[in-house]
């Protein structure tokens, strides 16, 4: 044991239609990982990383998934950027009682015990953003929303708090994945005259609403819980196309924060070409050092022990972000939330942080992993506590 | 007055992938001069058409044309040096109009677009259904007006020796007779050479008085008019 | 009794009137030759018989029974067969292949092999069994469709230039074939430009001009009309 | 008043698919509807056009100028293309589904190992106008121009000049073309270079308006296919109804019922006209003429 | 005696002119093939087992589409259409009926059955309605991306059939595993030994099964149509009902590939009805070789793990290595890679070259 190496999978899409978003979040293990090793390792033992391409393709997270566990026989896998290719490998996950990180932003909702999700859920981005949002510009909402579970599902929590909170939706759009084009979109929004504009729009086609809104002149304050803080597009598309959004985000490389400056500083200096460091990436990077603090308080990578060790409720640590801690009930994280604001030049300021928001929403619905593992993923509108209303 | 020799094949052998089908080609064609090539079914003759044009690499042998090697050409360079090739089963350009088809032609002597009307109404001179149909698509038409078409086609390019592979097949009996007596014609005003493949005897005899009979990828025998006008010594030559 | 009848048998391509008002019969064991100038609508007129096109008026008899809405490959399994004026064979085929394909209708395991066999002989096609069809000569490949059309044991055999590209002596035995298909019984429908063929087996011959019958009679009749030389013949012949 | 804006609008859509279709078809229609190649590269020749034309313009070459060299370049890429590879393929055309995948995979791949995940825009130019209270894009309506002086400049090409009919000649019966003179391999080469720089084209065009990463071309791949396919054999004939009754399906249906339903009305349609017109538009528009 | 000389002639068909391989030499080879893959386990760890499980998966898709298109001439774009179909009706069963009593079978069964039912209904209305050629193509790909469409935004809960979510985009998860009834505890067909077992068995039965298939008169008919429709309907052949009868049986075994999928990975998502889900079958058909079972087959498997064993040690040159060997083997093995390779060693394989070639 002593010594042995600690192998950590890594199934990454670095390439195919997400490596835009995701080529980051294995760098973010590599620092981690690089650092932690020259350190000496997680008690005494150096990491090894057994990284896979899979492509943005479903069946490489299960072929890959397959083979960390089985074959390479990891103590713990990093793996997936899109929900879709998470659902793909938990039920591999689950057979083989494995233990993987979900580091990623998603709709929130998985209560697995073998799953432990570092992103951030819809609780911390959206019952901060939109209350804001509707108090500073007003209480007629419109969201555009890609068309699958991400999107719809964020868009339900948008219009949950909008009505909470004595708004009204002026509409309400949702974009199949894939669709580039959006002059039907504009005009409906124009139409519908709201206050504000949510977009909660994924991948790289959809991210060519906002070039097309700018030159048609739709001049809105937006919102967004994937923009910026995953897909850069403030620094990759023409000023002012972004300006006047908002994004909650649980880090991105401006903010302005001495922890935070350090870790932009050394990550470029390993990575000297990264384009853009993302939040998921600072989300990989914690990951790491979470795991690792696991693993020497559980005295083993047993997940068995290392559930023990979360179930204390104190498996926390300073991140470039600030406090974070894992919570027990759902394995999900708290966050630091900034608000980032994209100004007319794409410069972004941070006219509000929140600190320490929980992910509180699993527990609410009645996920309890230290009692018990449905290996679920509860909705909105499917969970225990909507069944047993 | 001998003419120089326009074409000639020496020991040509030819095939398709492995299997050789020309074994040993010899012939020789002077200016001006209209021959034509008989024999069975499946002895070589398109085969050996398709060498002269270039449609067919040759294995072995060499392929003469005013005297110049000509078997390492490809077939649109051969063409442009003015050999013009009617292809045995027409061939027609099947989603282009008539005129369209015949515009093609050109391309054998590239000449430009004046040149062009004169020769388009010659060619409706020979055949008037083409100008009659003249923006029909050329897979719509009949079997003997495609036949017509890939005629009038090549003439388009002006060519100073033309190779038909089956002239007469599918064509009606009196047109069968305008296309000996129009190749007999622009033979004698322009000099054109001429080498056809044929079946048919009355139009072999109406056009020439020279033939090479074909027996399994070599020239077997040379016949001239007096053959020629002996139907019975002909079929001799064709049967087994 | 008529094996084949059209009545007022019309076909249109945009404004081309193709075939106009035919009424054609032909009788059962008859051999009928359709001859005409280029684009005087034969082949359209077989097509219109086979189901390929369908009529722009009219209806087509068959044994007395109405088939112009049949589909084709009903009409064939009626007992029609046909081989175009373009041949019409399976390309990537082998040539023994292409006549099991046509004979497996109604033979099977060894007894299918036996007639394949014939027919190669007959066809004279023996040597190139193993060759792919698309790579026959063009003579040959005629004869390969002949040898599929009659494989299917027709009762009433349509046959658009059968001896196209085909030497006198090949013509002759072709004519020979058709005549003994005759005497089994089939009836033939043969569009030729041949005259030698024509004269060879024809019974009687019909003449069709701008779609329309413009003639009928014996071909000694037909070669002795002036009208059918002017449009169609020529001085060889008149 | 009302009528008439919201008749603009409903113009204004139908013309912004039209031009997204034709734009995108154009290409394919030469390179598949004309050659019979199943060019699955079609998307990464777009990418080439945006990218070429993205970068130039950046480079401070101006837009119309920076768009005609994406085109230029995407068509040289397809010559030689053509050259190394498709030439080989012409006689067996469905194993040109194989290596234009293959080389679609290197071209998206080859583009992100290069030059990264994305790269920066342009920004549209020209602005906005009102009609009724809503803005419009004026670039849009350049790219609805675009589209027919494209589809105009098609036309004539293959119609009206010696190079079109040479072209159309070699690809219905190559080798005779070439037994009549026609140097067949140049025209190949030059007839794959049009329809690739169409491609390039459309790339450049639509590049100001969306995010530029490898993987953009698959946006244009199913709409372009689809069109050629729905206009049927005679592309120059076939293209532009496809591309109108296409468009007219989906803007209705995206502005009465949403996106989701444009895009599978869209593909419903397609599905439907093939199946009334087995042999697409312009076997349907043939037939009436003949 | 007669059902002696019908099997001789039915076991007959498992040579003819439609499949490459004959006589003693081809079988005592298929029968090592057969031996090595049935002894593969006993050398193998459980994950190479389960990994090749999922290679046997997808063959059954390649050798349908092979049925369909190198043999019937039908180039279907959309066979993951007919595998998403009977993916999720599989899921959609076991969740709703579970998996006790041998039901998950059951359930094979029915979905197999729907995605042919679906079959027949879609091949009806193209090949009744004389759809051929690209057209064909780019029908049945529309179909498949309407259902990709459609199927990635049922995420919410109205999208339920039974106790079965659809779930979008992100998939439909939870349905249990192929398990065998067995006293004393039922077998859970996991991706592991028993589940290769069964598998390799469904393959070999398939493969001969589709080997009779094409030479029988039917196959004749079917490779008769590829060349010549309008010849093959002028034998009096209703062309219509060849194609669809091979349409149909080509989409049912894409479907039992949708099925099976399902089963081994407990997990089935829109995106595989997508359009790169879409093209991948025809890929491997075509570098095996379409027009025969045999090479449809072993290139498929050989795509299949080459590619993947390019992916996980070639980075992200992978891709890129992979496109320039697809190229390259297109150029260089016109008739697919097997006969071409298997030409160095075969006359027969050689003249069958030379013959493609020319
Ligand atoms: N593409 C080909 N591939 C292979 N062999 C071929 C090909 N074309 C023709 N052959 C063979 O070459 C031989 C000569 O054919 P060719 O077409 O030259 O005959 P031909 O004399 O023109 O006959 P016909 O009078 O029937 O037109 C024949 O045996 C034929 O089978
Ligand atoms: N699909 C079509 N569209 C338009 N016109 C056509 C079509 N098919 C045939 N035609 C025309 O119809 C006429 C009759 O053609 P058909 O093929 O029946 O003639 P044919 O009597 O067989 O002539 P040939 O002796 O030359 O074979 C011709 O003028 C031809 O151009
Ligand atoms: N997890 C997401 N953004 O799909
Ligand atoms: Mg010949
Ligand atoms: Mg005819």
């Amino acid at each position: 044991q002593d010594g042995e190496p600690i192998k950590l999978g890594v199934l990454e899409d670095q390439s195919g239609d997400f490596a835009l978003a995701t080529i980051g979040k294995v760098h973010g293990i590599e620092l981690a990982t690089e650092e932690i090793n020259a350190e000496g390792g997680i008690a005494g033992r150096p990491i090894q990383l057994v990284t896979y391409d899979t492509q943005s393709d479903n069946r490489r997270y299960q072929e890959f998934m397959r083979r960390v566990l089985q074959r390479d026989k990891v103590d713990v896998v990093f793996a997936g950027f899109s929900s879709a290719s998470r659902e793909a490998y938990r039920p591999i996950v689950d057979q083989f009682k494995g233990l993987a990180f979900y580091n990623n932003q998603y709709e929130g909702g998985v209560c697995d015990a073998n799953m432990i999700v570092t992103g951030a859920v819809p609780e911390q981005q959206f019952s901060t953003l939109i209350p804001y949002m509707m108090e500073k510009f007003g209480k007629n909402v419109y969201t555009i929303a890609a068309d699958y579970n991400f999107g719809q599902i964020s868009a339900e929590w948008v219009r949950d708090i909008v009505k909470e909170n004595g708004g009204t939706m002026a509409g309400e759009e949702f974009i199949p994945l894939g669709v580039s084009q959006f002059s039907q979109t504009i005009q409906n929004i124009q139409k519908a005259k709201p206050d504000f504009l949510v977009t909660l729009l994924v991948g790289t086609a959809q991210a060519s609403y906002y070039e097309q809104a700018a030159s048609a002149n739709v001049d809105l304050p937006m919102a967004s819980s994937v923009n910026v803080g995953q897909g850069y597009e403030h620094k990759r598309f023409t000023p002012p196309s972004l300006a006047n959004m908002y994004v909650t985000t649980n880090w991105i490389e401006e903010v302005d924060n001495p922890a935070s400056k350090a870790f932009v500083e050394k990550w470029h200096k390993k990575f000297p070409d990264e384009p853009y460091i993302n939040q998921e990436a600072e989300n990989s990077y914690i990951a790491v050092y979470l795991y690792k603090q696991m693993v020497e308080r559980a005295g083993s990578t047993d997940h068995d022990a290392i559930r023990k060790v979360i179930a204390e409720g104190d498996v926390c640590m300073d991140a470039p972000e600030g406090h974070v801690c894992i919570d027990p009930k759902s394995q999900h994280m708290s966050h630091t939330i900034y608000l980032a604001k994209v100004n007319e030049d794409h410069s972004i300021s941070f006219p509000k942080v929140w600190d320490d928001i929980k992910p509180y929403w699993l527990g609410d619905v009645g996920c309890d992993l230290t009692k018990e593992n449905p290996e679920a993923q509860y909705t909105p509108s499917d969970n225990p506590k909507a069944a047993s209303k | 007055m001998r003419k120089e020799v326009m074409l000639e094949t020496i020991a040509l052998r030819s095939g398709y992938g492995g299997k050789p089908v020309l074994q040993g080609v010899d012939m020789s064609v002077r200016q001006g001069e209209i021959v034509a090539v008989i024999g069975r079914n499946g002895v070589g003759k398109s085969t050996l058409m398709k060498s002269l044009i270039g449609l067919l690499p040759p294995q072995n042998g060499s392929v003469l044309f005013e005297g110049a090697e000509i078997g390492a050409l490809s077939a649109h360079r051969r063409a442009r040096l003015g050999i013009g090739y009617v292809p045995q089963g027409r061939d027609v350009f099947p989603r282009m109009s008539v005129v369209e088809n015949l515009l093609v032609g050109q391309s054998i002597d590239g000449s430009g677009q004046a040149d062009a009307r004169k020769r388009l109404g010659q060619i409706y001179g020979y055949f008037p259904i083409l100008e009659e149909r003249r923006d029909q698509r050329a897979g719509t038409l009949s079997g003997g007006q495609q036949q017509q078409l890939a005629i009038g086609r090549v003439l388009m390019g002006g060519p100073s020796l033309i190779l038909l592979d089956e002239p007469s097949e599918g064509i009606q009996p009196n047109i069968v007779q305008d296309i000996a007596r129009i190749m007999v014609e622009l033979n004698r005003e322009t000099g054109i050479t001429v080498v056809f493949v044929e079946q048919n005897l009355d139009m072999i005899r109406a056009m020439t008085e020279r033939c090479y009979v074909m027996d399994k990828g070599a020239v077997i025998a040379e016949i001239g008019a007096e053959v020629l006008q002996d139907r019975d010594a002909v079929r001799r030559y064709l049967a087994v | 009794m008529a094996i084949l009848q059209t009545r007022k048998l019309d076909k249109w391509f945009g404004g081309l009137h193709v075939t106009d008002n035919v009424d054609f019969a032909l009788e059962q064991g008859e051999v009928h030759c359709l001859i005409g100038p280029n684009g005087a609508g034969k082949s359209t007129f077989f097509k219109l018989v086979l189901g390929e096109h369908a009529p722009s008026g009219g209806e087509i008899l068959y044994d007395g029974e109405d088939i112009t809405r049949t589909k084709s490959y009903e009409r064939i399994r009626r007992g029609i067969s046909v081989k175009f004026q373009v041949p019409g064979i399976f390309q990537a085929l082998r040539v023994r292949q292409n006549l099991q394909i046509a004979l497996q209708h109604h033979l099977q395991g060894a007894s299918l092999d036996e007639e394949i066999d014939r027919l190669l002989e007959f066809l004279k096609l023996k040597d190139t069994e193993k060759q792919l069809a698309g790579s026959l000569s063009h003579g040959q490949k005629q004869w390969l469709e002949i040898g599929m059309a009659i494989a299917l044991k027709p009762r009433l055999l349509l046959l658009d230039e059968p001896t196209a590209g085909m030497t006198p002596d090949e013509t002759h035995a072709t004519g020979e074939m058709v005549q003994a298909l005759n005497a089994d019984g089939v009836s033939v429908l043969a569009v030729e430009h041949d005259m030698a063929f024509v004269r060879q087996i024809a019974q009687r011959v019909t003449v069709l001009h701008f779609g329309k019958v413009f003639a009928q009679g014996t071909i000694e009749e037909i070669v002795a009309d002036e009208r059918v030389a002017a449009i169609y013949l020529g001085e060889i012949h008149a | 008043m009302d009528f008439l804006s919201g008749l603009f609008s409903f113009l204004y859509q139908t013309g912004d698919a039209f031009a997204f279709l034709v734009l995108s078809a154009c290409g394919l229609a030469v390179i598949f509807g004309m050659m019979g190649v199943i060019n699955l590269a079609h998307g990464e020749f777009i990418l080439c056009g945006a990218y070429v034309s993205t970068t130039a313009a950046r480079m401070g070459l101006p837009l119309p100028l920076s768009i005609c060299l994406g085109a230029i370049v995407a068509g040289l890429v397809g010559m030689l293309l053509e050259r190394a590879i498709i030439r080989h393929l012409y006689s067996r055309p469905l194993d040109t589904i194989v290596v234009t995948w293959g080389i679609s995979m290197i071209a998206t791949q080859g583009t992100l190992i290069l030059l990264g995940s994305s790269i920066a825009g342009t920004g549209t130019p020209f602005g906005s106008f009102a009609v009724g209270g809503y803005g419009y894009s004026v670039y849009r309506l350049v790219l609805m121009l675009a589209a027919v002086a494209t589809l105009a400049g098609l036309w004539l090409i293959f119609t009206r000049t010696r190079f079109g009919i040479l072209a159309r000649a070699t690809i219905q019966v190559p080798h005779i073309a070439e037994a009549l003179g026609v140097n067949t391999s140049l025209i190949y080469s030059l007839t794959f270079g049009l329809g690739a720089a169409l491609a390039g084209l459309c790339g450049g065009l639509y590049a100001p308006t969306m995010t530029l990463v490898p993987t953009m071309g698959s946006a244009f791949v199913v709409e372009a296919f689809v069109t050629v396919v729905v206009g049927g054999a005679d592309i120059f004939l076939g293209t532009a109804p496809a591309a109108a009754i296409l468009a007219f399906v989906k803007a209705g249906l995206t502005s009465w019922q949403g996106q989701l339903a444009g895009q599978i009305g869209l593909l419903v349609a397609v599905i439907v006209v093939i199946r009334i017109l087995p042999r697409g538009l312009t076997g349907f528009i043939l037939r009436e003429r003949a | 005696m007669a059902s002696r000389n019908l099997l001789t002639s039915t076991l007959g068909l498992l040579e003819g002119p439609q499949t490459l391989g004959k006589g003693v030499g081809f079988w005592s080879g298929f029968l090592v093939v057969l031996a090595l893959a049935c002894a593969y386990p006993l050398f193998a760890d459980g994950y190479d087992v389960g990994n090749n499980v999922y290679f046997f998966n997808w063959a059954f898709m390649a050798l349908g589409l092979s049925l369909i298109w190198g043999y019937g001439g039908a180039l279907s774009f959309g066979q993951t259409a007919f595998f998403g179909v009977a993916g999720y009706a599989y899921g959609v069963l076991t969740i709703n009926i579970g998996d006790a009593y041998g039901l998950t079978f059951v359930s094979l069964i029915a979905a197999v059955g729907l995605s042919a039912l679906f079959a027949a209904v879609l091949g009806y209305f193209l090949f009744f309605g004389r759809i051929s050629g690209v057209f064909l193509g780019i029908v049945t790909l529309s179909v498949t991306l309407v259902l990709e469409r459609f199927m990635s935004q049922t995420a919410g809960p109205e999208w339920a059939i039974g106790s079965a979510r659809l779930n979008g985009f992100n998939g439909m998860g939870g349905m249990p595993s192929l398990t065998i009834p067995w006293p004393g505890g039922d077998i859970v067909l996991y991706p592991d030994v028993t589940l290769y077992y069964l598998t390799l068995a469904l393959l070999v039965i398939v493969y001969l099964a589709l080997r009779m298939l094409v030479n029988s008169r039917f196959g004749n008919v079917l490779v008769a149509i590829r060349e010549n429709p309008q010849r093959a309907e002028m034998l009096g052949y209703d062309i219509r009902r060849y194609q669809l009868g091979a349409f149909v049986v080509g989409s049912g075994l894409a479907g039992l590939s949708g099925v099976l999928y399902t089963a081994w990975g407990n997990y089935i998502t829109p995106s595989s009805m997508g359009m790169s889900a879409a093209a991948l079958p025809v890929v491997w058909v075509a570098v095996g070789g379409r027009s025969d079972l045999t090479t449809t087959l072993f290139g498929t498997l050989l795509v299949l793990a080459g590619f993947q064993y390019l992916t996980i040690y070639g980075s992200q040159y992978a891709l890129v290595v992979m496109g320039f060997l697809l190229v390259v083997t297109i150029l260089a093995a016109p008739s697919g890679i097997f006969i071409t390779v298997g030409s160095l060693f075969s006359k027969g394989l050689r003249r069958r070259l030379a013959r493609e070639r020319s």
